[in-house]
C-alpha cells in the first residue's frame, strides 16, 4: 500500500551537516540520506573549497514536520549560508517508517 | 656588510623562487589561468593534508621528546603572547587603514593572528635549503599559535552567532588540524627516534614530494581567489602584504630573543606572518556566518600566503641572520 | 512532448548493488543513475562502514515496473537490510527510452 | 510561503558538464547542484570510464526556462551523447532565488 | 626461569603498546572520543587496503618462491585444519556461554574462523621489533586461513537465504581481499626477489607507515562500535576475549608443532586467534541477513581486535619462546 | 646472428613478460574475468594518473636541462613527422582493410597519431631491464607526439562537430595530461637535478611501484573492452595489431636514424606505435560525438595497448639492437 509523504531536500556548504541533522531530528526526521556535491548559487563567496564540497541531505517525512524544518531552516540559516531547500511529493510503502 | 646582506636577500629571493616547492605553486595557478581541467580530486586532497600534518607532528613529537623543558619555556611563552597580539594588530590595521567593518576586520584578524601550516613547512625547506640552522621543537609551536588568535579575532567580533563561539572552539581545538598535529606529536614523543625509524619511509622520505603536490592544489584554489582581489581593493592587498611583514619581522626578532637559531627564528617568523587558510576559516564561518570569506579568504590564501612563500620567507632568513649577529 | 512517468529511488547497503540492479533489470528497468549516499535510518547496526557507504539508485520506468520492483524489494529486502525506496512523478521526453 | 517550482535533474557524461552548465546559465538557470554519479542506459559504448563517472545535474527553474533547456538538450545532445532529463515538481520557499 | 618469562611478557606486552601502529590506532579512538571532524575519506581508505594487502601478497610470493614445498606442506594442512576448528569451537562458546541464537552464535563463528589481516601485519610488526625469527611463508597462510572458517560458520546456521551460500562463497573467494592475497602472492612468486626490487620502494619500505594510517581510521571504527558494548554485555565482552586467547594459545603451539620458528608460531597464533572484520562480515551478511552486525562486528573489531593487538600478541610471543625451548 | 637475434628476441619476450608491471595488468583482467568486487575508487586512479604524469615530465625536465638544444633538434623534428604521418596512415589502413566508414576511421586514426604515456613507461622499464641505454629527452617527445596526430585525425573526418574542433584543441593543450608533462617538465628544467633530489624519494623512488597500481586498473578497465572485440570483427582485431606494428618499427628505425641509443630507439618506436587512451578518446568525443568510441577504445585500449606491452616493446628492442649494429 503505497502512501504519500513529502521528500525534503537541503544543499548546504558542507560545514553546516551536523548541525542541519540535529535540526531535523529534533523535528522528528527519523532517517536521512546524504551525498556529497558541488554547487554554483547566487552567493559570491563561499569557503566550501576549503571544508570540500556541499552536502546534500534527503530526508522523507511528513508534511507537517517538513514544514517545521522549513520554517527554522529559513529564519537561522537561509540569509548568511549558502543553503537551499526544495519539498517534493513520493510516495513510499512503509509510512509509519517515517514518523518520529 | 648591509650591502653584502642586500645581496644575500636578493640571492635567498632567487634561491627560494626557483623550488620544486613554490614552481608546484605556480603551476597550480597556471592550470587555473589557462583554464585546464587538472583537478586533486577532494579525497586526494584531503589525504595529502591528512599526510602533511600527522608528519609534521611525528617530527616534532621526536624533536620534542629530546628538548629539555627549560629551553622550551621562552619559545612557548613568546608564541602565546604573539597569538594574542598578532590579531589585534591586525585588527586595527583592517579597519583603520582596510577600512573594513567590525565583523570583517575580525573576521580577517582571526586568520593573521592564527598560523598556515603550509607557510611553516614552506619556510622550514627554505631555511633548510640555505643552511641555516633550525629548531626542532618548531611544530609543538605551531599547534600551540593555533588556537588564541582565532579566539582573540571572534571576541573582537562582539556578534558571534548564538551558540557559535562554543562551536567555533570545539572546531579548533578537535579539528583535524589540530588534532592531527597534536596527536602526531604525542606518538612521535612516546614513540622516540628508535622507534619512528620504522615509518620514516613514509613520514619523512617523501614528504617534500607530497609538499609539492600539495601546493598544486594550492595554487589552484589561490588562483580562484585571485579574481577577487579587484573586488577587495588596493588597501586591502597592500595590507595582505604589510601585515605580514610587520607580524613576520616582530615573529623573527622574537625567535632571535628567545634564543632560537637563525633559522628556527626566521621560520618562526614566517609563521606568525602567516595567516590561517585552514582552521581559521572554518570557526569564522560557524561563529560569524555575516563576515564575508571573500575578504578573509582572498587576503589570507590569494594575498598573503603567496607572498610570504615568495617574499616574506627569504626576507625574515636575511633579517634573522642580520640580527643574530 | 513531455511524458509522465515515474522515478524510483532506492537506497541501500552498498553490499546489495549488484543484486538490487540485477532485480530492476529482470523487472524491465532500462537503465540506472547510482550515486554514493551516508545515512542514518532506524536500524540499529549496520556493516555499511565496512563495504563503504550506502548506494543511491534512480531509475525512471513505468508506474507498473515500478510497482512491480517495490513489491519485490518489500518482500525480499525491506525485512533484514538497510535499504529504503520511494517513488516521484516525473516527465522526461523519450518515453520509449523507458520501455524495455 | 511555499511556491511551486520545477527541478530539472540531467545526468551525462562527465565530459559535457561544463558545456552543460553554460546552457543552463544561458536559459536562466541561477544555480546548479552537481554530484558524481555511476550509470548504465540503452548506450552500448562509453568513453566515460576515462573521464571518470557520470555528472547528475539538479537545477531549480521555471517551467518555462526548464522546457526551453530541455528543448535545447533534446536537439543538441540526446542522439550522440549519453544522456537524460527529466523535470519534477517541487516546492521552494524563495521564488525570486530562482529567476535570472 | 618462569619468572624471567613473565618479566619478558611484561616487557612485551609495555614495548608492544608504545609503537607507532597501536598509537595510530589509539589515536584514531580519541578522535571518535573527542569528536573530532577527522575522517578518512573512503577513496583513500579503500586505497590503503588495496595496498597492504596487495603488497603481503607481493612479499609473501616472494618468500613462496624461495620456500620448498615440503617445508609448507605441514603449515598448509595445520592451517587448514585450524580453519575448520576454530568456527566450531567458537560457536560453541558463543551459543554455550554466549546465550547466543544459533544464527548470532554461528555468524560470529565464521568470524572467528577467518582471520584478520591487520592482526597478521602487526603480529609481523611485533615480532620484528622484538627480534624473533620469522617465516616467509606466512602471508600463503593467511590467504588459506581466510575461506574455511567463514564456510563453516555459514553451514553453522543451517539457515542461509535463499542463493546466498553460493553468494557468500563468491563474495568470499573473489572478493578484493582474498583476490589481492592471492593475485600478489603469484605476482611475487612469479617474478621472485630480483625484479620485485624495482616495486619494493613502493610495496616495501613505506609499508609500515601506510599501515600506521590504516591503523587511524580503524581506531575510529572501533571506537564507533564499543557504544555497542554495553549492548553486548559483558559475557560478550569476555568471550571476545577469551577466544582469541584459546585460539591463539592453540594456534602458536601448533605452529611450534609443525616447525615454524617462534617468531612465525607467535605471528600464527595471532592470526589463528584473530577474527575477520572484511571478508567475513560482508559473506555473512549476504548470507544470513538475519544474524545482528551490532553483535558480529562489535566483537571482532570492537572487542578481539584491539584485545589481540594489545595483549594477545605480546602474549603469544613470550608463549612461542616459552614452548619453544 | 638473425638466428640470435631471434633467440634474444624470445627471451626479451619472456623476459617482458615476466615483469611486475606487465603482471599488474594481467591481474586486473583476471579481476575483471572471476568477477571480483576489487574496484580502484576514481579519486585514487585520478591521483595516480597525476602522480605518473607529473613525475614523467619533472624527470624529463632535468634530462632535458642537462641536453644540449643541438642534440634535441633531430629527435623533435622527426617526431613532429611522425605525428603527422601515422594518422594518415592510421586513416588508410582503418577505411581500406578495416572497412570502417570515414568517421570512425578517422576518430581511430586520432588515437593511433598520439601517443599513450603508458606504454612509454612501460618500454622504459623494459629496455631498462633489459640493459639497453636510453636518452633522457624522451618524455619531452611523449608531449609533442601527444598533440599533431589528434588534429589531423580530427581534419581526416571533415565534419566535426560546431565549435568542436576548438572545444577539443583546448581538450588536448590543456587537458590534465600533456599540462602535467610539460608543467612538470618546467619544474624539471627550472631546478635542475640538484634541486629535484629533495623530491625524489616521492617521484622517482616509488615509480615503478605506482606504475603497477596503475596498469591494475588498466587491466581491469582492457577487460571490460574485451567484449567488444568480437563486435568489432577480426578485422579490426588484426588492424590493432597490425598498426602499431607498422609505426613501432617505423618509430625505431626513425630513432635510430636520428641518433637515439638503441633503448631510446625501442621506446620511441613504442611511442609511436602506441594509441592513446586519455587524450585522444577526450578530445574526439567533444569534437566528433558521431564517431563510436566502442571502435577507438576497444581498439587502442582492448587491443593495441596489450599487443604493445606484450609483444611491441621487446620486439622494438630487438629491432632497435638488430639495426644498430
Ligand atoms: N537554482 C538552484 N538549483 C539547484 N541548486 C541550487 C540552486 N541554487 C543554489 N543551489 C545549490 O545551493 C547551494 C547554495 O546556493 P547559494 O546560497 O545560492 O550560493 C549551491 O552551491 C548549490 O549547490
Ligand atoms: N526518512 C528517511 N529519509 C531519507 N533516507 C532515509 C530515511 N530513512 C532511512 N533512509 C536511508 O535508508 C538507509 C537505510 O535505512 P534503515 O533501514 O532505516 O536503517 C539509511 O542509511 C538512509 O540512507
Ligand atoms: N531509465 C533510466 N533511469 C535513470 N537513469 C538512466 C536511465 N537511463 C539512462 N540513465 C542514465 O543516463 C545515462 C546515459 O544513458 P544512455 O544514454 O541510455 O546510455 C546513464 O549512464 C544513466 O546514468
Ligand atoms: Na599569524
Ligand atoms: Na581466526
Ligand atoms: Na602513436
Amino acid at each position: 500500500m503505497k502512501v504519500p509523504l513529502t521528500l525534503l531536500t537541503v544543499v548546504s556548504e558542507s560545514l553546516l551537516k551536523e548541525e542541519l541533522l540535529q535540526l531535523m531530528r529534533e523535528e522528528g526526521a527519523t532517517g536521512f540520506t546524504v551525498t556529497q556535491a558541488d554547487g554554483e548559487g547566487t552567493r559570491e563567496f563561499r569557503t566550501t573549497e576549503w571544508e570540500g564540497p556541499n552536502v546534500r541531505i534527503e530526508t522523507i517525512l511528513t508534511v507537517a514536520t517538513a514544514d517545521r524544518i522549513l520554517e527554522r531552516l529559513s529564519a537561522d540559516y537561509f540569509e548568511s549560508y549558502a543553503i537551499i531547500a526544495w519539498l517534493t511529493d513520493v510516495s513510499v510503502l512503509r509510512r509509519n517508517k517515517f514518523e518520529a | 656588510m648591509g650591502v653584502r646582506t642586500l645581496d644575500q636577500i636578493v640571492e635567498l629571493l632567487t634561491q627560494n623562487l626557483i623550488s620544486p616547492i613554490v614552481l608546484a605553486f605556480v603551476l597550480g595557478m597556471v592550470a587555473r589561468a589557462v583554464r585546464s581541467d587538472l583537478e586533486i580530486p577532494p579525497a586526494l586532497y584531503q589525504g595529502l593534508s591528512i599526510y602533511l600534518l600527522l608528519a609534521i607532528g611525528l617530527k616534532g613529537g621526536v624533536a620534542l621528546a629530546e628538548t629539555p623543558m627549560s629551553e622550551l619555556i621562552g619559545p612557548l611563552s613568546v608564541t602565546v603572547v604573539l597569538g594574542l597580539i598578532t590579531p589585534i594588530s591586525a585588527y586595527f590595521l583592517l579597519s583603520r587603514f582596510g577600512k573594513l567593518q567590525r565583523i570583517d576586520a575580525a573576521a580577517t584578524a582571526a586568520h593573521y593572528g592564527s598560523v598556515s601550516a603550509v607557510t611553516f613547512l614552506a619556510a622550514i625547506e627554505a631555511t633548510k635549503n640555505a643552511g641555516l640552522e633550525g629548531n626542532g621543537y618548531l611544530p609543538a609551536l605551531v599547534a600551540v599559535l593555533e588556537v588564541p588568535g582565532i579566539i582573540v579575532g571572534l571576541m573582537l567580533a562582539r556578534q558571534t552567532r548564538v551558540g557559535g563561539m562554543k562551536a567555533a572552539l570545539h572546531e579548533v581545538v578537535a579539528g583535524k588540524s589540530i588534532f592531527l598535529l597534536i596527536g602526531g606529536m604525542m606518538i612521535g614523543a612516546l614513540c622516540g627516534p628508535v622507534k619512528m625509524e620504522s615509518v620514516a619511509p613514509l613520514f619523512v622520505d617523501p614528504f617534500k614530494g607530497v609538499l609539492c603536490l600539495f601546493l598544486l592544489e594550492l595554487g589552484m584554489l589561490a588562483a580562484g581567489r585571485l579574481r577577487d582581489l579587484k573586488k577587495a581593493g588596493w588597501r586591502l592587498v597592500l595590507l595582505g602584504c604589510f601585515i605580514p611583514l610587520v607580524h613576520g619581522l616582530l615573529g623573527t626578532s622574537a625567535g632571535i630573543f628567545c634564543g632560537m637559531a637563525p633559522g628556527g627564528a626566521a621560520v618562526f617568523g614566517a609563521m606568525v606572518g602567516s595567516a590561517s587558510y585552514i582552521a581559521a576559516p572554518a570557526a569564522v564561518r560557524i561563529a560569524l556566518p555575516k563576515a564575508s570569506p571573500g575578504i578573509y579568504l582572498t587576503l589570507s590564501l590569494g594575498v598573503t600566503f603567496p607572498f610570504n612563500l615568495a617574499i616574506g620567507v627569504p626576507l625574515f632568513m636575511g633579517f634573522a641572520q642580520l640580527i643574530a649577529n
